[in-house]
């Protein structure tokens, strides 16, 4: 078997010098009841070909975004990503190494999340960003609970703009855990009063930003008003590229900004390994959950990099812990850097206003498809249309003609039957004008 | 040539990206646009994989040599699984494609979790966890729903190990549990009657790694497992340590009702400096009603997901991740479980075992072993030799790598002092081992020969020497700021 | 744009530097005519994606060898490369570095080049290798050449067994250099007499085996009358596989030997690039053609590694060297070293027998299409059929029902009426029991 | 820790790759079956892996630094191209598929020849050449082709500057012309009058470089064209230098009969330690007839390939290299030109000539440059800066190899003593030639400080110091040889 170098006879080697007769010997803790005599139910060993067959035959029963028109978002995004960024990502050095609790042989790593740290703060407008978090959408429980560490209060207000699916988790924290929720209905158009809801309970309010309809709007107001009863305002962004075109949340007030990172050197993946992204200000630095690289001297006073703050994690502070979190997501973390640096402040503004203008763009052909109405009158590359029709069916249809339309709302919600006909449609740099005219053409043809 | 930070490589004007023109359309920002720079720096692409390659050239990794890191499971990571994760039928597909474009991504969970049911015996995994931790909430949600369902919400006591990974406390914790150590015999293990002892109406469960932390087999487990049935709890087993039993010992046959499986553990996804992973929870049928959405079902061969607790998943305790968890992680584990088959993973444990049992009776008469052997896949010392040398467990790991070698894990468990955890994994040949055993020997015998000075000085050959953790976190910096700005605001 | 990173600001400060006005001053040698005003006519710069779009398109209009059952070969074979092969290659260090003329920063091209030499050596059963050549068809040719040199004769004699490119490329040698060729006719049934054409002008004999129409044979004899003569026996090996199964070369007699390897770690790539063997007795060392890595110590004593013996080279020897070559293939050779230390022994052994078993296995299943006749008595993994049909026509007609059949022999030879119903078929580890019935019942079909 | 030779390693019973069972079928190998082994080692996949990372480490590429090796052109690789090289309908495409089914990959060479046309001005280009030197020879056989068709064979004398890269002589001897070599004017140029003297009714041809090899434009070229032409001979331009002129000045234009245009110079294919390459070469009029086969044609749409020497390419002089030529590196090629298009090009070259001219004011001070600027893309200096230092070009090289530079190329071209020719190439930026330029004001200074010995021991830092080529040369080891089999050979 290709990964296992030893040989028969290192083993034979190998148990004498132990002195054990067999390997067997060696699992004699195990209870007898416990022991196997042969391998499981399962196909034995195979080569890399034979692999390689079955999960292409696999691979190959799903319809690759590439290969069609494409304007699925609502959460993850198809972005371009620069074939140096997934390069860097696969050296070894990279690949195979583990958390640099070692910093003398992992500055290579400790720098990168530097670097990372650096990005997320400025790219929110925040003072500190941590070193990843699973995803955005744990990140946002994350922030709902740093929240209540900060505030000492028990109670977070949840946007009906917010991804159902980070209002789901949070309530699958609150059932478990030790706060409570407030959650808004679905906003579709947009125009919900959270500031009314805060009180002097009042941990947070979470808001997302484009919300997962495509609005946009100026989050200050807001801010004041949970500055005013005390409570924090976490921002939630899951279009990370937004934030080449929108003004920061951190310019809006924010307290803590979280993010799902994916759109920025991460493919789709059917939903992962993305990399969330955990900001805040400075003086909330002590209270972050996940892992911190901080910069200091080496015994030659050389500038170099570590991991730090680390009382507050768990396998310092174990039940005292800031969070239960160990792994973060360093490669994506790591891919997420390079695809930043090659796209630099230029190249990512400019992306932004690409994936804007390419939307309005569809907006404006959208005009041509009776009975659509576009919900948005502020938007960044996504946004919700009302179809006259149940828009589940119609993306089926157009996926049969081989576009993909977009998210039905029903997908996201899916006992609100005033959502049935909603249909969330995001546009990115990689949609062509062929794409939108096929959208177009595909939507009067399903429609009529 | 020191390498700066890409903020100080930057200049503005360049380009690492070309995009096209964008196209004539209304501004739809609603005045909501940025104002001001944000500060990135600008570079072209020469610069940026200069820069990110001469990062790595500072980092060691299992392609570089031996990682013998304790609890962490440093094997090889094949370049098929790699390959395999990018298929555009699996890295181009969006989670929220209509479920008819995304059968075979269905197919692959749902193969996958075919393999860790039977190589476990359990009847059920939630595949959503994005790694070992989330994995531990997963489980102890579950386990706390389950006693909701059977009305005994009261049962708020977690009995965990003192050996155990800080991930197991601070899971309980945030669940609202509280945590009872429970203290080791002289053996390394649980002691059976102190836990006994602890058992009562209020204790939710017992979290306990097996092997463990200590690289032991616990002998006792099917009776901990009984008593903690018995006293109306349940057996959390953190499955961290699973490479040393998988493929030859299936947990469900020691009567645990949930354990997380750390697939760049025992499965081979790369840990990438700290990440992504990904942490399935096989679940007893006790447990299996309340696993988190969504649920991947085959119906007739082919493939729904439920997405809400409803019917079938009508008890779910609800999501935990947005998605459907680490499909990427999914696909490497699935080609390297292809790739080993029921046989190799058979191997797998075995050798393991034997390498860690090699390097254990290698050492022992030079360094001081705690517990008797065997030992599992990974073998501890602490620091009993080095008593009197004035050469710390710290010292003499960063002895080791100007050596070549990535240090041992060091000071955990926290049950024995100054500990060394070694790990070698299946995939070392015996000449790394016995290269590795004399390296470890002869540095025992510089140490006891009172060459303190030159311990505390170690490592030298490294890109950097021992950092200053202290002022790291005293003076906290966690972010670049322009020269400039950061004279400003002084 | 992405790869040039001065900026505007830079060159104007450069230019200041120099004391130039612009940098069309640099130009100033350019005679006027020549000096262009404006960018020639073709498409100005694009970014990645639409890169990749243009040059998907094009490789979208290709049959993908491994989407269909496969029996093409002729001088390139599909066989199975290790990820890990490709990983090795990519390794900027690797890719990146130039040809290791400063040692003291390239042992690892070094050692991998004197690693390469060693597996070339053993393979071939020879005792010294150069570090690669072009491909096997110009590596033939350059041990005509060398062998010319060695014997000081001017004749070489080539066997019809010969692949027709190889053969053709030593007679534009021949036609604009300095000896001759006596070609024998084609021979598809491996029946030719060499011996008798050798006299004592003859420099050297080529003979390839497997020959290119898959016979093997004992090349003993034909060594011993060269040798008899004074001419040398230069052996020719088109698939690289085969000496894990069949007597190498060496063994029977071979004073030179030249192999294409790009079976070994190498994709087919539409024909290149690849990577020529150069293999030879240690007596003829200071005659080979192309770079050699030798072993050496460097000042503190440790063993290491340098290009030596270049006073055989152009750059050294200049219009007295043994060739004019400069290039090797590098990056091929570490393919093939990396891919050859992954099968190992073992490996490479049973990879020979598995691809033999199969060609056998498919002989086998043939003698089911009515009408069909293998020439071939002994093969290793490609035989010659006769149809009874013109062989280029059957083969398109298989295409178009996505089976690639093998190489019509009228594609090599185009001018040999004799030979349109002969279809070179064969068969490597990437073949599937499917594949092969497949292959039978097309072939059943086109015929019947 | 050394890394030992692969054959080292190995043990017997291992396997790297796992193969399916052969199927039950006859053996059919005729009594030729290989006796006795091969004596290749075995290892696993881990160990091969780690193996040649580790060979990797004691490299330097461009991905590691600065690399301003002289008429070689080491400018950024970008990995789109290794991206698209990789695309299954490129690489996983047999050269002698039917032509129905690889029309995608004749439209990229005939689209790539378009460009390579278009770029130079030339009517023509034969794309089979392998290499630089492979182009060369193609070239002077389409002249002798031509001579020959023109009933001219008695033409045999080739000139060849001093300053000419080797394969220029080898090549022309190579093809049984005499080479007649020109020499240079104090200015670093063709001396006009040597080489018109020269030219009489038995000259072939002029082979010559440009920009030269002294980095120097050649003023007079159209002057040497007419002269040429007008002795009845024909005009071989070496391209090895076409990256200083791509984009902004063609080829044709200075009256050139053909030019061989290495890709992985000027168009950024690897190079991959030492290849492959691709020296696909353009031609006139008078000598595109003469091309070698296979030629791609476009014929309404469609393509089709003439590999014999008939119809249109009757007159072709045959074939060079089986199949199509390097398409591996087409690929990358055009993916390089699409991404740079014709603006990207011109800037190209004014970018790469400006470095170089760059580096030369700020070094000229300090260095001895043996010719007036301005240089195009390289600049040459002689070792007068280091007369009496006791510091050699070598030594000096070396002593760059420490301060974490590869060398600029040394004691090439033979016209000028102790040479050191600089090729910044296009893909630097200014902090990365002015800290080069620090260390090279340091290191003369440090030079003519009197430290011969410093220089003389460098390079210390390296993973060899400086290696004994005589010795290599006088006992020639080219393998590795089983110990026992060593000591029995004695």
């Amino acid at each position: 078997m290709r990964y296992l170098p030893l040989t028969e006879a290192d083993r034979r080697a190998m148990l004498a010098t132990i002195g054990a007769p067999s390997v067997d010997a060696l699992f004699k803790d195990v209870p007898a009841a416990a022991v196997r005599r042969a391998p499981v139910d399962l196909p034995h060993h195979a080569g890399e070909l034979s692999v390689e067959r079955q999960l292409k035959a696999m691979a190959g029963k799903n319809l690759v975004a590439g290969e069609v028109p494409f304007f699925v978002g609502a959460g993850a995004y198809r972005h371009h990503v620069p074939a140096s960024v997934d390069y860097i990502i696969q050296r070894g050095e990279f690949l195979t190494a583990y958390t640099p609790y070692q910093p003398e042989i992992a500055q290579g790593t400790l720098q990168y999340l530097f670097e990372f740290q650096t990005q997320v703060a400025m790219l929110t407008g925040m003072e500190v960003a941590n070193a990843s978090m699973y995803d955005g959408s744990t990140a946002c429980v994350e922030a709902v609970v740093m929240a209540t560490r900060v505030t000492k209060r028990k109670k977070a207000i949840l946007s009906g703009g917010l991804h159902p699916h980070y209002a789901e988790i949070a309530a699958t924290h609150a059932a478990y855990g030790d706060f409570t929720l407030d959650s808004a209905a679905a906003d579709p158009e947009g125009l919900e009063d959270l500031a009314s809801r805060i009180d002097d309970q009042t941990a947070c309010v979470v808001v997302q930003n484009p919300s997962v309809f495509g609005h946009i709007r100026d989050l200050t107001p807001l801010a004041n008003a949970a500055h005013a009863k005390g409570a924090l305002l976490v921002v939630v962004v899951t279009e990370a590229v937004s934030l080449g075109a929108l003004m920061p949340p951190g310019a809006m007030g924010a307290d803590i900004v979280v993010a799902e990172g994916q759109s920025i050197g991460s493919g789709l993946n059917f939903g992962g390994p993305y990399v969330g992204l955990f900001a805040t200000r400075e003086k909330y630095m002590r209270q972050m959950p996940g892992r911190l690289c901080g910069e200091t001297v080496d015994a030659d006073g050389k500038r170099g990099w570590v991991l730090t703050l680390s009382t507050r994690e768990q396998h310092i502070r174990r039940e005292k812990a800031t969070s239960n979190i160990c792994t973060n997501a360093g490669l994506c973390a790591l891919a997420f850097t390079v695809h930043l640096s090659l796209l630099g402040e230029t190249g990512f503004t400019q992306l932004a206003a690409l994936n804007h203008a390419k939307t309005s763009q569809l907006v404006e052909k959208l005009k041509a498809v009776p009975g659509v109405r576009v919900l948005n009158e502020a938007f960044f590359n996504e946004v919700t249309l009302v179809l006259p029709k149940d828009a589940s069916a119609v993306v089926e249809a157009l996926a049969q003609k081989r576009i993909l339309a977009g998210v039905p709302a029903a997908r996201l919600w899916p006992d609100h039957s005033d959502l049935k006909n909603h249909l969330l449609v995001a546009v990115t740099e990689t949609v062509t004008d062929e794409d939108m005219d096929a959208l177009v053409a595909g939507l009067k043809e399903v429609l009529a | 040539l020191e390498e700066g930070l890409i903020f100080e490589l930057g200049q503005p004007g360049r380009l690492g990206v070309d995009l096209p023109d964008a196209p004539q359309a209304p501004n739809r920002l609603g005045g909501l646009a940025r104002r001001g720079g944000i500060g990135l720096p600008d570079l072209a692409e020469p610069q940026v994989v200069r820069h990110f390659t001469r990062l790595s050239q500072k980092n060691y990794g299992i392609d570089s040599g031996f990682f013998p890191l304790g609890s962490c499971t440093m094997k090889h990571n094949p370049r098929l699984n790699e390959r395999m994760a990018r298929l555009p039928g699996f890295s181009d597909v969006h989670p929220l494609q209509p479920i008819s474009t995304v059968q075979g991504a269905l197919e692959l969970i749902d193969t996958l979790a075919h393999w860790l049911k039977t190589l476990t015996g359990m009847p059920a995994v939630a595949m959503s966890p994005a790694a070992g931790a989330h994995g531990e909430f997963c489980g102890m949600v579950a386990i706390k729903a389950a006693l909701a369902a059977r009305g005994e919400s009261h049962r708020t006591r977690v009995l965990v190990p003192e050996s155990a990974h800080g991930t197991n406390p601070a899971t309980a914790a945030a669940i609202g549990f509280t945590v009872d150590p429970i203290p080791a015999t002289t053996e390394g293990r649980v002691d059976l009657d102190a836990f006994k002892a602890k058992l009562g109406p209020d204790v939710a469960a017992i979290m306990l790694t097996n092997p463990n932390t200590c690289g032991l087999f616990e002998r006792d487990i099917r009776e901990i497992a009984d008593a903690i049935h018995g006293a109306g709890g349940y057996f959390y087993c953190d499955g961290a340590n699973f490479n040393a039993i998988v493929g030859r010992v299936r947990p469900a046959d020691l009567g645990v009702d949930c354990m997380h499986i750390n697939l760049h553990k025992t499965f081979s996804t790369p840990h990438g400096g700290g990440g992504p992973g990904s942490g399935p929870v096989v679940l007893s049928d006790a447990l299996a009603p309340f696993a988190p959405l969504p649920w991947v079902v085959n119906q007739n061969g082919s493939y729904a997901v439920l997405e809400q607790a409803k019917a079938e998943a009508a008890q779910s305790f609800g999501r935990l991740k947005a998605f459907h968890g680490q499909m990427g992680m999914f696909v490497r584990a699935l080609a390297y479980m292809l790739s080993h088959g029921a046989d190799g993973l058979w191997q797998v444990s075995s050798d393991a075992v034997l390498n860690a049992n090699y390097i254990l009776a290698s050492l022992k008469d030079v360094f001081s072993a705690p517990f008797e052997g065997p030992c599992m896949h990974e073998v501890l010392f602490n620091d009993d030799f080095l008593k009197d040398t004035g050469v710390s467990t710290l010292d003499f790991a960063k002895a080791l790598i100007d050596e070549g070698y990535h240090p041992m894990t060091m000071y955990f468990p926290l049950v024995v002092h100054g500990a060394m955890l070694i790990e070698p994994t299946e995939t070392e040949d015996k000449a790394t081992l016995d290269q590795f055993i004399a390296v470890m020997r002869s540095l025992a015998d510089k140490a006891k020969a009172g060459t303190a000075e030159a311990f505390h000085a170690a490592p030298r050959l490294t890109p950097r020497r021992r950092l200053d953790e202290t002022l790291a976190a005293r003076k906290p910096i966690l972010r670049w700021v322009a020269p400039e700005l950061a004279q400003a605001a002084e």
